[in-house]
């Protein structure tokens, strides 16, 4: 099971999270112009590397909020989480997790203890 | 007219037909005549905060996993929701002087009320109980008197909080799973003898 | 290739066992073939074994980078069925269980399919109204199917708890008397036998690093052992879909996760079908050792771990318990996880695609293992025509533009 | 030595003598002592026999001791509390325990399966891959036959009735294992301020040091052991676990631990009784326990929840914890789960009376029993000498070591030869001789060659043999999370390389061999820990131990016999599934070579003991056969489970009536105590009709119509999902996610909405209502309430966070009561409403809230029925009596409440859709001809999907109505379509053609009939007095009034026609009175 930093509420187990797939799909501003084929890969088309991965999850049974997670699909460690840009653009840095402790290294974002 | 009919949480049934035992180490109580109220707000927007504060008479919390204690209750939930537990007779009027002051704001304001089960966990097993089925690190020392946090207990979700005074755990249900989860509470509790005090 | 019999192990019995050919050969890779078939899983040593029998192109390399049937081909839980609800996949699936009904003796190698029947149960009034929408189809379709009452299964599972109390009682059930089990290693071995006999090359401890492609066309694979050319590459690798296509500037609509299943220790025979489960998530079969083999749920996040999240194997346990509560003592042995890789509308990718002379057979999610021969058998068509055969032509990649989906996720909300 | 045990030494061990526990073996009743395990106890009875192989069903004795025993796989207990498969040396001895062997028939001793071991040759690995395939039709007959033979033990056939639960836990420091290393670890890591949990799946903590003659700090081990638990006790932060085995390392440093809490080392008479033990009766008795409620240890029972005499009155309803799972969550673990003593690889090495050296030392020191009398010890490493010296100390002679190393053993051996056991050095058993019990050892010289062939130089008459071939670390844990292995040459095993998780390894598991070294080697593990969570490691010193000289190791994976591997007596590597080294080259010869396809091949390591002693033997022989190093060859993944767990377990508390939460609305009871049954929709339980008395459903559904057509029907709509959407932005994200043009919504008005996935199908619908400029109310279906929310706030948050719109759910704070019927209104008023409710003042489509009997509601004039209705949204607390008021008040138009089957006759007398129902996730609004809710003037979600050639194809499946052409039949949901009724006859005809190549139940497969849609709805329409239906057909909304067929099973086709799906009230009037 794995732990998950949620940016706002801190590290929780998985199960209090839904996995919402790769992060940074954007949708196209017109879609209207774009080709059958276009659409088709914005629609299913995705990354799904080995490796380094950036996803989204949905802290569901804490704050609700959704964050992006940098996370190996092979080793599954979690090198950062993240808060997604909010109308101002603005994203923090995101929370680097030390294996060795299993802390997150730097000082957390938000005001959570 | 209203002001006749008796309230009803849910659960009279199941507390009526579950036996309690004398000398437990674990009582469950249906905390009744608790009103609720759902304030979403941009804390880092014009004065909603202090506007917002101002109408209740007390903080808000911007710590995450905390609550202030004041006239009423306030747990921070997210960075910009907080759930605000008061008499239930005051919930209405609440709901309504916050939504005015609030006029300007983007915020919004619901009355939960009858949305939530506020149950009351104490006793010398409650954490043991409470670890059954939450994953959270209820170690006093990680969450202790004034923290809060939303949660999993068992397959519900949960708010769930330690009084000030240590005197027992919050546990706060949506409706339609008081049911269930106070079943699973009795069952988790159950070896270690558990009181349902009669309201 | 020695054929195996009763006879045979007599003799060779008398010979202290001493005398049985190798099954298949370990050549060094030659530096062309006419088809090159990267991954050595059951659908690609199926698809290498009919284009060598169905196609005369005996000249192919299956090229594999671990060991042959190590994917998921060894990791599944043998389930074969046909019973899917819409016709572009119940047909190719049906021709897969045709081809399944004389593997053994077509291969000369017992991979035991054991047609016992697999149950799908309906615990909700939309799960009777699909059991039913999917079973008559079935019919019309040409494979068997039917649907069995409560009333029915308690007769036929007696362990099962049919109790209408149940917190999702049951409420009935489809039954695909053909459908069963096979032994899952001996599919991979069977098919690399009599491959090898026909002249395929089988080459493990290969791994394909780069797809050569010359102006719009393939031309040859790099490996760790090497360039090897061909004008001919079917990929055919589960879980690695997307490295590969990367490899070749495609792009997939595919995800891989986690999928996870477990056995008990053996038990005494208690479970002589298959049943399975989609509202409580779980499906269940006994082994011929008695080991009560069961799969669990998918896991929600992208994995290449082979393993997954314990809480997804606690769910399955409570959900097999409330299926079977007498097996609540039994004990799980083993757990571990393959790599699903999963299309947006749960069904595979059997084609061509923009590279000429590149062909990707992909996506077959948790319906791998059964379709392993049929899959072989279209793909080796494709392959050799340059052209899907009619049963495969519904699952191209074109459909995803198209909007010509073939959603099964109705009929597979549980892996299986 | 007492009659009744004859193998039962008369002083020492850690048995308790004045506690004589009687048992049943096979039906024969047998005594042991509190403290035994069931293993030591048939030792001490000499029962040698206690099982069968699984393929050539050859007697098998007990070999190990712990985790790793293969072969005393037993049936524990009977009936309902059954447990198939335990092993025997991992079982506490209790009063009236039963035992059963598992195999052989009839019985273990005369096993007519024993053939299989005489024609043996003719089973060699994978024989089963190249027979039983002709004729194909046999093998069925030949499965069935395989089948009888199959498993070891039985599961019980009636619902088990205990009770299992989960505990969640966090520490800094968990502790895998609790001998010397693991003991010392934990205390480091305790004394230094770490919050430790310390796990064993012994009774007791100690490990090896409770089967070892040492001193540790000039004390028996034994007793420094408890001294050092009583101190690990009196730390506040230390939780002791025994009987608990750390089973899983998952990722993240999740770890799981099973926990059986019924194991008493007490052995006491209702251990495993339900109902006669203290309430949480789970882990009460002697040693210290974890008492989870404060974090701290409690000190006997007095001190335990389970015990205090609160607790004693309901005993007998309380059903004690059998096991338990911890789910835990370490910062840092240390893996000190020891090591295992793999055997040596002879011939007939799998006679009863053929034991593991480190068992015999085990059974002699701690259990106090003797397994011989006479015994041949054989190894090629120095450990061994202790059985020796153990066993010549408790009286058995040891007619001689047998040692393959030239220069024989080091400070052990010139103490066997001080006691005068006889030494050959340079020698190996080759084979033994006997067949349910070892009576003498072959003896040969070795050269060092394994695949040579030998001749025996003596035989020496014994009856045990007791064999060491080394050990191999448990490395389970550390592989599991993840973590390399390295091959150690000197030492002969593989030892924990680099970690990928927050673990360390430490003691045996480590690769440490002498007492001393563990201790210190857990003290390093330890401080290493609390360094890396930033603690000062407590300055903790190992204790002293004897430290003694040993003589390396030597390779001897194969012993030579007389013949070679081929022909000579079999030479088991793993004893259960009965791989043998002829098997690993046969293997080998037919192309099996990789380590893996050798396993699968061979079945080596498949077994319920997963290879614990047999593994690394097999990769031995299989590198020298292949001409490789071990490490070349590969090394093993370890899954979990390390040791065997049940469901039950794993499952925990949440099975029956906790499976899943029941959702239950808040009037719920009112539904239950008016007899309706419930229908389960996901989570919730709704009622699904009201049968009076006597009534079938279609009464009691024709009725609940008719009421509602005629007069006024009442329902529960209340698990809709419901959400208040709010903000400056609100129209704007609106209008981006549903279909109709938002935004031209005036305030107080209601307008049913749909939303499709970015891939154009309809995904849910529901009423929606704008109850200010900036404020909506939207409904979603019962079963898309989570998902919709979810999906909103996803594009919210993750897309479009410019957008100021908060989105509340309300679904858990109102109830909605539907009232429906021409009479409705005057139910409402007759109630008491405090706004007019007259068409013109409050027309259809339109919500407000409004004062109903004096208690505030928001109604919404909005009918799912196609009558006069209102949707009455109430505060759950007060929608009881609510639901009691409108009952009284719609007395005398006879309201009647109805259920969801009701509600679904009346929609689809409407031509309403149900998402999930008459849609599947393949189905665009076009297709159910909802056109006119899709806006021109905007973009939304799924528009531009809806462009693609497949969605535009006229010949998609579209919603309509049919009408059964005998006016008679209702078609069964899920029925077929086809267009001609000759296709199916057709289909039929070819039918008669011959079976499928290979079908082996003589199925006929057809030619595929084209179907051209499906039935999704039908019901028997009261009010209309025939059936219904809705389908989906393919081009359908163009070919109203053709007739196409159901293909109905057993009948023949049923002409139906093609209608627009609204049957009842085309026009709409009757909603709008």
């Amino acid at each position: 099971m794995l732990l998950i930093d949620c940016p706002w509420c801190g590290s929780r187990a998985e199960t209090e999270f839904s996995y919402g797939g790769e992060a940074g799909i954007v949708r196209p501003a017109d879609p209207d112009a774009l080709s059958d084929a276009e659409w088709a890969d914005y629609l299913f088309n995705r990354t799904n590397p080995r490796g380094a991965h950036r996803e989204l999850w949905n802290h569901a049974q804490g704050c609700r909020r959704w964050f992006g997670v940098e996370r190996d699909t092979v080793t599954y460690r979690i090198a950062r989480s993240f808060t997604l840009p909010d109308a101002a653009g603005a994203a923090d840095g995101g929370v680097e997790r030390d294996f060795e402790t299993g802390d997150p290294t730097d000082a957390e974002p938000g005001d959570r203890r | 007219m209203s002001e006749t009919i008796e309230r009803r949480h849910g659960l009279e049934a199941f507390v009526a037909a579950t036996e309690s035992v004398g000398g437990a180490r674990v009582e469950i109580d249906v905390l009744t005549g608790r009103g609720f109220l759902n304030l979403r707000l941009d804390p880092r927007k014009g004065n909603g905060l202090e506007t917002a504060a101002r109408a209740l008479n007390q903080p808000l919390p911007l710590t995450a996993n905390t609550f202030t204690t004041g006239e009423h209750r306030v747990y921070w939930c997210g960075p910009d929701e907080w759930l605000i537990e008061t008499d239930e007779e005051r919930a209405t009027r609440l709901g309504s002087d916050l939504a005015k002051a609030l006029a300007d704001c983007h915020a919004a304001i619901n009355d939960v009320s009858s949305g939530h089960v506020a149950l009351g966990i104490a006793g010398e097993d409650a954490r043991t109980v409470l670890a059954k089925g939450c994953t959270l690190d209820l170690d006093p020392r990680e969450f202790g008197p004034g923290q809060c946090a939303r949660t999993g207990l068992a397959k519900a979700t949960v708010l769930l909080a330690v009084a000030d005074d240590a005197a027992g755990y919050t546990v706060i249900v949506a409706r339609s799973f008081a049911d269930y989860l106070c079943r699973w509470l009795a069952n988790a509790a159950r070896p270690h003898g558990v009181r349902f005090p009669v309201p | 290739m020695k054929r195996y019999s009763a006879l045979s192990l007599v003799r060779n019995a008398l010979d202290y066992n001493r005398s049985w050919q190798t099954a298949w050969r370990s050549p060094e890779p030659k530096k062309s073939y006419d088809a090159i078939i990267v991954g050595g899983g059951g659908h690609g040593l199926a698809t290498a074994y009919y284009l060598a029998r169905d196609h005369g192109i005996r000249n192919v390399a299956v090229l594999e980078k671990g060991w042959i049937g190590g994917g998921n081909t060894g990791r599944n839980t043998t389930i074969v069925r046909s019973n899917y609800l819409w016709t572009e996949a119940a047909l190719l699936y049906e021709k897969s269980m045709q081809l399944w009904e004389g593997l053994s003796q077509e291969l000369n190698f017992n991979v035991m399919f054991s047609q016992r029947g697999v149950y799908n149960l309906g615990h909700s009034l939309q799960d009777m109204r699909d059991i039913e929408r999917r079973v008559n189809a079935n019919r019309l379709n040409g494979i068997d199917a039917e649907v069995v009452s409560t009333a029915d299964l308690k007769r036929a599972i007696p362990s099962l708890n049919t109790s209408p109390d149940a917190r999702y009682p049951i409420l009935g059930a489809s039954l695909q008397r053909r459908a069963g089990v096979a032994r899952h290693d001996a599919v991979a071995w069977g098919f690399a036998r009599a491959a090898d006999a026909l002249g395929v090359d089988i080459i493990e401890q290969c791994e394909v690093t780069g797809i050569d492609v010359r102006g719009g066309k393939a031309v040859g694979v790099e490996t760790t052992r090497g360039p090897i050319a061909s004008d001919r590459i079917g990929v055919v690798v589960a879980g690695h879909a997307s490295a590969l296509a990367r490899m070749a500037d495609l792009r997939l609509p595919i995800e891989s996760h986690p999928l996870q299943a477990f056995v008990s220790e053996p038990i005494r025979p208690v479970l002589d079908t298959v049943v399975m489960s989609g509202a409580v998530h779980g499906y269940i079969s006994q082994s011929d050792k008695g080991e009560l083999v069961i799969g669990a749920g998918i896991d929600a996040y992208n994995g290449y771990g082979q393993r997954g999240s314990f809480p997804v194997i606690e769910h399955t346990l409570q959900a097999i318990i409330e299926l079977f509560p007498a097996f609540s003592r039994v004990r799980m042995l083993r757990l571990w996880g393959g790599i699903v890789d999963v299309c947006p509308d749960a069904c595979p990718i059997v084609s061509k695609t923009p590279v000429d002379g590149l062909y990707f057979n992909c996506g077959w999610g948790t319906g791998g293992f059964k379709s392993t021969p049929g899959s072989g058998w279209v793909f080796a068509r494709t392959m050799a025509h340059d052209e899907p055969h009619e049963l495969n032509a519904p699952f191209s990649l074109e459909r995803f533009t198209t909007g010509a989906l073939i959603d099964e996720h109705g009929a597979a909300a549980v892996a299986h | 030595m007492t009659g009744a045990q004859p193998n039962r030494l008369p002083t020492g061990g850690r048995v308790d003598r004045s506690r004589p526990l009687g048992f049943r073996f096979d039906g024969n009743a047998l005594q042991g002592f509190a403290g035994d395990t069931l293993a030591s106890a048939l030792i001490a009875n000499d029962v040698q026999l206690v099982g069968r192989s699984f393929k050539l069903r050859r007697p098998r004795g007990i070999v190990g001791s712990g985790a790793e025993e293969p072969n005393a796989i037993l049936q524990i207990g009977e009936g309902a509390t059954a447990q198939p498969n335990l092993r025997a040396t991992q079982v506490p001895l209790r009063d009236g325990l039963v035992a059963r062997t598992t195999r052989g028939w009839p019985g273990v001793r005369f096993d007519v399966g024993a053939i299989n071991d005489t024609f043996g040759r003719l089973l060699g690995a994978g024989f089963y891959y190249k027979t039983f395939m002709y004729p194909r039709a046999w093998w069925k007959l030949y499965e069935h036959a395989i089948r009888r033979s199959a498993g070891f033990g039985a599961a019980p056939t009636a619902p088990d009735p205990d009770c299992y639960e989960h505990m969640n836990a966090h520490c800094d420091v968990l502790v895998a294992g609790g001998g010397p290393a693991g003991l010392m670890a934990a205390l480091t890591a305790a004394k230094s301020g770490a919050r430790v949990i310390l796990a064993d799946e012994q009774n007791e903590f100690g490990g090896g040091l409770l089967a070892c003659t040492d001193q540790v700090d000039g004390a028996p081990a034994a007793e420094w052991v408890a001294a050092v638990v009583d101190e690990l006790g009196d730390c506040a932060d230390c939780t002791l676990l025994p009987r608990s085995t750390v089973f899983g390392y998952h990722d993240h440093n999740f770890l799981t631990i099973a926990e059986r809490c019924r194991d008493h080392p007490d052995g006491s008479a209702d251990a495993f009784s339900a109902t006669n033990r203290p309430a949480a009766g789970d882990d009460s008795t002697a040693g210290r326990q974890h008492d989870p409620r404060n974090g701290r240890t409690a000190k006997g029972p007095d001190d335990h929840p389970d015990s205090g005499a609160a607790a004693g009155h309901h005993q007998d309803t309380v059903q004690p914890v059998k096991e338990r799972l911890w789910r835990i969550r370490a910062r840092q673990v240390v893996l000190a789960q020891g090591s295992f003593e793999r055997p040596l690889v002879f011939c007939n090495n799998d006679r009863p009376g053929v034991m593991l050296a480190s068992a015999v030392s085990t059974w002699i020191n701690r259990y106090a029993v003797l397994p011989g009398r006479r015994a041949v010890v054989f190894t090629n490493n120095d450990s061994a000498y202790r059985a020796a010296l153990d066993l010549t100390e408790a009286g058995a002679e040891v007619a001689a070591v047998v040692d393959s190393r030239r220069g024989g053993a080091g400070e052990l051996g010139r103490k066997a030869l001080d006691l005068g056991i006889p030494v050959l050095q340079g020698h190996v058993v080759s084979d033994v001789a006997g067949r349910q019990r070892v009576s003498g050892a072959s003896i040969a010289r070795w050269a060092g060659d394994g695949w040579a062939t030998v001749k025996p130089t003596m035989r020496i008459d014994c009856d045990l043999v007791v064999m060491s071939g080394g050990y191999s670390p448990a490395v389970h844990l550390h592989s599991q999370a993840g973590g390399q292995l390295d091959w150690d040459e000197s030492q002969l095993g593989f030892l924990p390389a680099k970690s990928v998780q927050a673990n360390v390894s430490a003691g045996a598991g480590n690769g440490k061999s002498s007492l001393a070294e563990c201790l210190a080697d857990g003290v390093r593990a330890g401080a290493e820990t609390v360094s890396k969570l930033g603690l000062e490691p407590s300055p903790i010193e190992a204790p002293a131990a004897g430290n003694i000289d040993e003589n390396p190791i030597e390779a001897l994976w194969r012993v030579p016999a007389v013949r070679d591997a081929d022909r000579c007596p079999k030479q088991f590597i793993d004893f259960q599934n009965d791989t043998s080294v002829a098997d690993i080259k046969l293997a080998v010869r037919e192309g099996y070579r990789n380590v893996e396809h050798v396993k699968r091949y061979t079945a080596l390591g498949f077994g319920t003991d997963q290879g614990k002693l047999g593994n690394i033997n097999g990769m031995a022989v299989l590198a020298d056969i292949l001409g490789k190093s071990i490490p070349e060859v590969g090394t093993t993944t370890f899954r979990p489970a390390y040791t065997p767990v049940s469901f039950g377990v794993g499952a925990g508390e949440s099975v029956g009536e906790l499976y899943e939460p029941v959702r239950k609305t808040a009037i719920h009871e009112w539904h239950e105590a008016a007899g309706a049954p419930m229908e389960v929709v996901g989570q919730w339980h709704r009622p699904w009709y009201f049968p009076r008395d006597g009534e079938d459903m279609h009464a009691a559904v024709a009725r609940e119509c008719l009421a509602v057509r005629n007069s006024v029907g009442i329902m529960d709509a209340s698990t809709l999902g419901k959400i208040d959407a709010a903000g400056p932005d609100v129209v704007e994200f609106l209008e981006r996610i549903y279909t109709h043009d938002v935004g031209l919504m005036k305030v107080g008005r209601c307008a049913y909405g749909i939303m499709l996935g970015e891939d154009g199908m309809l995904m849910d619908d529901g009423v929606m209502a704008r109850r200010g400029e900036h404020r909506f109310y939207l409904t979603t279906t019962t079963g898309g309430a989570a998902n919709v929310l979810d999906w909103l706030e996803k594009w919210l948050q993750t897309e479009w966070p410019e957008l100021q719109v908060y989105l509340t759910s309300l679904t858990e704070h109102y109830s909605t009561i539907a009232v429906a019927g021409p009479h409705s209104r005057r139910v409402l008023d007759k109630l008491g409403c405090d706004i007019a409710l007259d068409n013109e003042s409050f027309p259809f489509m339109r919500m407000k809230p409004a004062t109903l009997a004096g208690i505030p509601v928001t109604l919404f004039r909005v009918s799912f029925s196609g009558e006069l209705a209102y949707e009455i949204n109430i505060e759950n607390s007060l929608a009881l009596a609510m639901w009691e008021k409108l009952m009284d008040a719609g007395r005398e138009f006879e309201i009647t409440p109805y259920g969801t089957e009701t509600m679904h006759v009346l929609r689809a007398e409407k031509g309403y859709v149900i998402v999930g129902q008459d849609t599947d996730g393949s189905v665009t609004p076009v297709d159910l001809g909802m056109n006119r809710l899709l806006s021109n003037e905007k973009d939304f979600l799924g528009k531009r999907s809806l462009r693609r050639p497949d969605c535009l194809r006229e010949d998609r499946k579209q919603l309509v109505g049919l009408l059964s052409s005998d006016a008679r039949t209702v078609l069964p949901e899920g029925t077929q379509l086809i267009d001609e009724a000759g296709s199916l006859a057709r289909g039929h005809r070819r039918a008669k053609r011959p079976a499928w190549r290979g079908s082996q139940l003589g199925h006929r497969s057809r030619e595929p009939i084209p179907m051209c849609g499906h039935v999704t709805s039908s019901y028997q329409s009261a009010c209309l007095g025939h059936p219904i239906a809705l389908a989906l057909v393919a081009g359908g909304q163009s070919r109203k009034g053709a007739t196409i067929h159901a293909a109905l099973p057993g009948r023949d086709p049923l002409p139906v026609e093609i209608v627009a799906p609204v049957f009842y009230d085309a026009g709409g009037q009757r909603q709008h009175v």
